[in-house]
């Protein structure tokens, strides 16, 4: 594209989780989940993650979004490995990488309130420090998302789904993110919710060039939303590309079964 | 709810004694009267005497003191050391981790009162030292409690978001993960302060807690025992007691999770 | 085969019966796969649940029939449903796993579903069941027999609980979410096992699910349920090509599924209203675009759409709505260019918390 | 089989450990049990004398070896008290101990199954709720206190059973049971509430599961049903537990034993503990640890026969 460095470069990341040993003397196996990663994401680029359930696809926005360890080198963040970040770089990263999770409730604190929930990241960024402007900030978040200001005192259990996950967004978007890890964010939800959410976050990337990590394993919301696509299979990425040439042109078989089988 | 009131009322009662006990007792607890020996209940003594002629109201009153203070304070520093070593190795997963939860195996493997009864052999009898044994063997349950919620959180999708947005150790540490460990360390609170009952009067009761001439519920009984034959109604009273407290304890316990359960769902 | 008469439920909710699904009609043919699409809190499993007599405690029928050969279920004594299940009725769940008893293996479970019926020698008993482990596509019915569920994965988990349900050959299979749970290439083989299954063996299918794609792959005739409430039913073209429900034609155009990238997805502004919410008039009002005083007052009937489409059909074309969507010729909704609130409009709602 | 060679290897360095921490801990203790024996105004050279004769005037760690080595070939030292090898000592007060355990154990389960399963196959009725009730109320009553009622009830006013008279086994095993069978009453109820509790709550559990629901959807008689499909799956729970509900009956021996003036183990431990006793105690705490890690190992081995998910080379077992 241009020759600023990319948002998120991934460059032959393998990832393996340590197994229980069987018993005491015997060397401990590893489990393989990820094997030789090569991914970019631009900035204001939403990238489709397509995989079934145990390809590794959650791993992988785990490691991106830094919540699991990768090896050194395999992670670049405009241009630097994650490992050598460091003071506001370092803070610049963890600002600017958000989540959205898949449980629209579980992923709110039950004992928070809707302001608190989306506040708490904004002093942690330390963006804003006034009371009175964070309290603004929250309540242009929350038009942001389509909820009305009334909502700040409610908790989650008063909200529907649609509405938690609304919040969830409202709190990634908190801390001004260049690129929000979707993962099944809208699998949980109701398919009359989903539509609402995903223009939503189509609407996010138009306005505000946010990049997307969208991880799912349902084809259609992938094709309809991402620019790029990943094919995820057993911890391999088996193939990339534009999504419509992957969708018309699928090359590697497991994308051509996982595309015929889509109904 | 029925549960959670029943326990309420049953532990008010044990309260209230204790509340006595500590402003006015209606006589001398240790005031011997051979001549009075197992009297029948009287306007001057409601619940009558026993074998050596003390007001077995009084005596039980005061009972109250070394029961809830020994059990309070044992079953309150388990959970504490519990609490932070759980927490701890939930955090540090690796060697730090199992070495503390495998020692909280052994520990837990282990019948109470065995170990109760070693530690008072080894510092002599006395509350203090029931209270230190009640202590030890209440750490490996909370522990373990600790140990699972943080593991179990790790998964939490707020947690996983106050990660990634680093809100830092000390904001999901307090802000997060322990209001939410609150409810559950309550109950498991609750039903340990019932078995750190049983475990005073017990040892009370095999002459290894409080010393006599000091009264506890546990020697009442023991002595009562003793004296069945001439006073059988002597073992219903301290016994009753005794049951009152733990059954208090353990509704209460039940109680809470019960409403806690309801309140998630 | 099995004629559902004016069926309501009720669920237990803070100390009352409160209405839960509202009477429907309906009824299931031979050889037939049935779909019913809903969301959550559409009354979809509870239905399900109630022709298998297995509504949990807290739901019940309120009134109606359901009747199987013309014999009525509802009044049936319990000891005889135990005749009717595996012969007639079959049922299958959302989650594999679960519906395998995880400490026996596979074939005895598979023996103890074809015995229960039936007196066979245990080597026959043995044939007919490696027999019936093929029939749903497994390639090694002779390691599957032999294997515990947790040795097998979940696809084949799904397929030998299909196997334990179909191996008398029942009237009707009620498959509830039964794909939900299955990764994309499972599916469409479990689905198209259903197909065969139907034509086949003349069996008739009642699938339900929230997937749309899936109900439109199997189905033959569709309901669709919305808030404990049957808004249409029809011909699987009838009502996914035309819908006449304000509330199908919206569903429609918010699944990315029937939507070209690029376009905007129409969302339905609000939320799915709970299976205990009862207005006095059309349960969708409050979402829809169309909606009129009346729709929100009067409750409006099923009736059978006047649409010359399916005249010639055997499946009559049916919704419960005021202002049904009318079509041109070419089967274009006419409606949609006038509405008030189109998808642009809807796109500014700003969700409001209700009034405490 | 290298699962079961771990498993020995831990089980023996477990003992080991608590068998050099008991004994450091019970030597250092304050107070002199030679003092203890022969009292405050004993001679001073009787006192070095006796010392010597247990060797307890060498430093703990070699006293410690010597145990340790006559351990190994069973030999656990010497009472003071009893002037007798602890071994024998315990193997003659064993089997009224577990004459007693055992029939206690089989009273509470002959109890505790059948409301357990009552309680859940009727879920949500009176009779589960008033099961429920019962049991949280019965759960809080103090074993001590029960003996002592059941004693006064079936010695004093009803006089059923006499009351402390042990019959040994070798008399005969109508007069063993009926010696016992007060004390063994009193441990089995204690024991059976909370295992009514276990058996309900695990058979509810197995009760809403799917594959119940599937099994009555085949069609299955309800025998089969219930036997084939829920029972054997609710007993996976209890049998978990079974390690820590050895534990529970440990304790409650030792005052039940007490209070029924039983030569048992228990009252051994009592006696030991006042006495200060250091071999007999030593030698006792061993014992219980041998059996309790045995009790646990038992208890893997039998869970995973029963559970095919559990491999025996899983490192963890499942923990309820």
């Amino acid at each position: 594209m241009s020759s600023n460095p990319p948002l998120i470069e991934v460059k032959g990341l393998s990832k393996s989780f340590a197994l229980p040993r069987p018993v005491l003397w015997k060397p401990a196996q590893a489990l393989q989940v990820l094997r030789d990663i090569h991914l970019t994401i631009q900035e204001g680029e939403i990238v489709g993650l397509v995989g079934e359930s145990g390809s590794g696809k959650s791993t992988l926005g785990e490691c991106i979004g830094g919540l699991q360890t990768a090896p050194p080198g395999t992670i670049k963040f405009r241009g630097t490995a994650l490992e050598q970040l460091q003071g506001a770089g370092l803070k610049e990263y963890q600002r600017s990488v958000q989540y959205v999770f898949q449980d629209p409730v579980e992923t709110l604190n039950p004992r928070y309130t809707v302001e608190q929930i989306i506040a708490e990241p904004i002093r942690a960024a330390g963006l804003v420090k006034q009371p009175k402007d964070i309290r603004e900030a929250v309540e242009q978040l929350l038009q942001d998302v389509g909820l009305d200001a009334a909502y700040m005192k409610s908790r989650p259990a008063q909200l529907s789904g649609g509405q938690c996950q609304r919040v969830a967004i409202a709190r990634a978007l908190s801390t001004k993110p260049a690129l929000l890890i979707c993962d099944e964010a809208v699998s949980a939800l109701d398919l009359s919710v989903q539509a609402t959410i995903l223009n939503l976050l189509g609407e996010l990337r138009r306005k505000y060039r946010i990049s997307q990590l969208f991880i799912s394993h349902d084809l259609h919301v992938v094709k309809y939303l991402a620019d790029r696509v990943a094919v995820i299979h057993q911890g391999t990425i088996v193939e990339s590309g534009h999504t419509e040439h992957v969708f018309k042109h699928p090359e590697h078989a497991y994308t051509q079964s996982l595309i015929s089988s889509a109904l | 709810m029925k549960t959670l009131i029943t326990g309420t009322v049953m532990l008010s009662v044990i309260v209230i004694m204790l509340l006595i006990s500590w402003i006015d007792l209606p006589s001398d607890p240790n005031a011997m009267n051979i001549a009075n020996r197992f009297a029948p209940p009287s306007g001057e003594h409601w619940l009558g005497t026993d074998q050596y002629g003390r007001d077995i109201l009084s005596r039980l009153l005061l009972a109250s003191q070394s029961a809830l203070t020994v059990s309070l304070g044992g079953v309150g520093s388990g959970m504490l050391i519990g609490c932070i070593l759980g927490a701890v190795a939930g955090y540090m997963k690796g060697l730090i981790g199992s070495v503390i939860m495998r020692a909280m195996d052994v520990l837990f493997a282990f019948p109470n009162l065995l170990l109760a009864l070693m530690l008072v052999t080894v510092l002599g009898t006395g509350q203090v030292n029931v209270l230190l044994a009640i202590a030890v063997f209440s750490v490996p349950s909370f522990a373990r409690l600790m140990y699972g919620f943080v593991l179990e959180a790790q998964s939490y999708g707020y947690i996983k978001a106050a990660r990634s947005y680093n809100a830092g150790h000390a904001v999901i540490l307090f802000r997060h993960l322990i209001p939410a460990a609150l409810p559950r360390i309550g109950v498991q609170m609750s039903l340990a302060l019932g078995s750190g009952i049983l475990t005073e009067t017990a040892l009370s009761f095999l002459g290894l807690g409080v010393q006599p001439p000091h009264p506890s519920w546990g020697g009442m009984l023991n002595e009562a025992q003793s004296f069945m034959y001439l006073a059988p109604a002597y073992p219903l009273i301290p016994g009753f007691v005794i049951f009152l407290a733990v059954a208090g304890f353990n509704l209460l316990g039940d109680g809470i999770a019960a409403r806690h359960k309801e309140a998630v769902s | 085969m099995l004629e559902i008469q004016d069926l309501s439920l009720e669920l237990y909710v803070d100390k009352t019966w409160k209405p839960a699904l509202r009477p429907l009609t309906f009824r299931l043919e031979p050889g037939e796969i049935t779909g019913i699409i809903g969301e959550s809190g559409s009354g979809k499993s509870l239905l399900a649940k109630a022709l298998m007599n297995i509504l949990p405690a807290r739901a019940r029928v309120a009134s109606g029939s359901i009747r199987l050969h013309g014999t009525e279920l509802l009044s049936l004594p319990r000891h005889r449903f135990r005749s009717v299940y595996g012969r007639q009725l079959a049922y299958i769940f959302q989650n594999p796993a679960g519906a395998l008893n995880p400490l026996m293996r596979i074939g005895d479970q598979l023996l103890d579903a074809l015995l229960a019926h039936e007196e066979v020698p245990r080597k026959e008993a043995v044939r007919r069941a490696l027999k019936a482990l093929e029939e749903v596509g497994i390639s090694d019915p002779e390691r599957v027999f032999r294997a515990y569920p947790h040795e097998i994965s979940g696809g084949m988990k799904q397929r030998a609980v299909i196997a334990c349900a179909v191996i008398h050959e029942p009237d009707l299979l009620i498959a509830d979410e039964a794909t939900t749970a299955l990764d994309a290439t499972i599916r469409k083989q479990i689905l198209d096992l259903f197909l065969v299954l139907s034509k086949k063996k003349r069996m008739s299918i009642l699938y339900i699910s929230h997937d749309i794609a899936a109900v439109q792959y199997v189905a033959d005739k569709i309901m669709v349920l919305y808030g404990g409430m049957l808004l249409e039913t029809g011909a699987r073209g009838d009502v996914l090509d035309r819908p006449l429900h304000p509330y199908t034609a919206d569903l429609l155009q918010a699944v990315p599924y029937h939507v070209k990238p690029g376009t905007k997805l129409a969302g339905i502004p609000g939320n799915v209203p709970p299976i205990t919410a009862k207005p006095p008039g059309c349960i969708y009002a409050p979402r829809c675009g169309y909606a009129t005083e009346r729709c929100k007052e009067d409750l409006p009937p099923m009736v059978v759409a006047e649409d010359p489409s399916t005249a010639a059909d055997k499946i009559p074309h049916t919704h419960a709505c005021f202002h049904p969507l009318l079509r041109d010729s070419l089967g274009k909704e006419t409606h949609l260019n006038t509405n008030p609130s189109s998808p642009e409009g809807r796109e500014r709602y700003v969700q409001q918390p209700a009034a405490h | 089989m290298s699962y079961l060679a771990q498993r020995l290897l831990i089980a023996i360095l477990l003992v080991f450990l608590v068998s050099f921490a008991s004994f450091a801990v019970l030597m250092l203790l304050p107070g002199d049990p030679v003092r203890l024996m022969l009292g405050t105004e004993a001679p001073p050279h009787l006192v070095e004398e006796l010392r010597a004769q247990y060797g307890l005037d060498r430093p703990w760690l070699l006293q410690y070896a010597d145990w340790l080595a006559g351990a190994v070939s069973g030999n656990l030292g010497e009472s003071f008290i009893y002037k007798m090898p602890v071994t024998q000592i315990i193997v003659d007060r064993l089997p009224m101990t577990l004459s007693l355990t055992i029939f206690a154990s089989l009273m509470a389960l002959l109890i505790a199954l059948p409301l357990g399963i009552w309680a859940a196959v009727k879920r949500g009725s009176w009779v589960d709720g008033f099961i429920q009730a019962v049991v949280q109320i019965w759960i809080a009553i103090p074993n001590f206190w029960l003996g002592i009622l059941l004693l006064l009830g079936f010695t004093v006013m009803i006089p059923l059973f006499p009351p402390g008279n042990f019959v040994p086994i070798s008399e005969g095993l109508g007069a063993h049971l009926h010696s016992l069978f007060l004390p063994a009453l009193t441990l089995a109820i204690a024991e059976a509430a909370v295992l009514i509790r276990m058996f309900r709550a695990s058979l509810v559990e197995v009760l809403n599961k799917d594959f119940m629901t599937f099994a009555h959807t085949k069609g299955l008689p309800t025998r089969k049903k219930y036997i084939r499909y829920a029972l054997r799956n609710s007993l996976i729970g209890p049998i978990t537990v079974i390690g820590l509900q050895v534990m529970s009956l440990i304790s409650g021996v030792i005052i039940i034993e007490q209070i029924f003036n039983l030569p048992g183990l228990g009252r051994l431990l009592l006696i030991a503990v006042q006495q200060r006793d250091l071999f007999l105690l030593q030698g006792l705490v061993i014992f219980i640890t041998v059996t309790v890690i045995l009790v646990n190992l038992c208890v893997d081995l039998l869970y995973t026969r029963i559970d095919p998910r559990i491999q025996l080379h899983a490192t963890k077992r499942r923990t309820t």
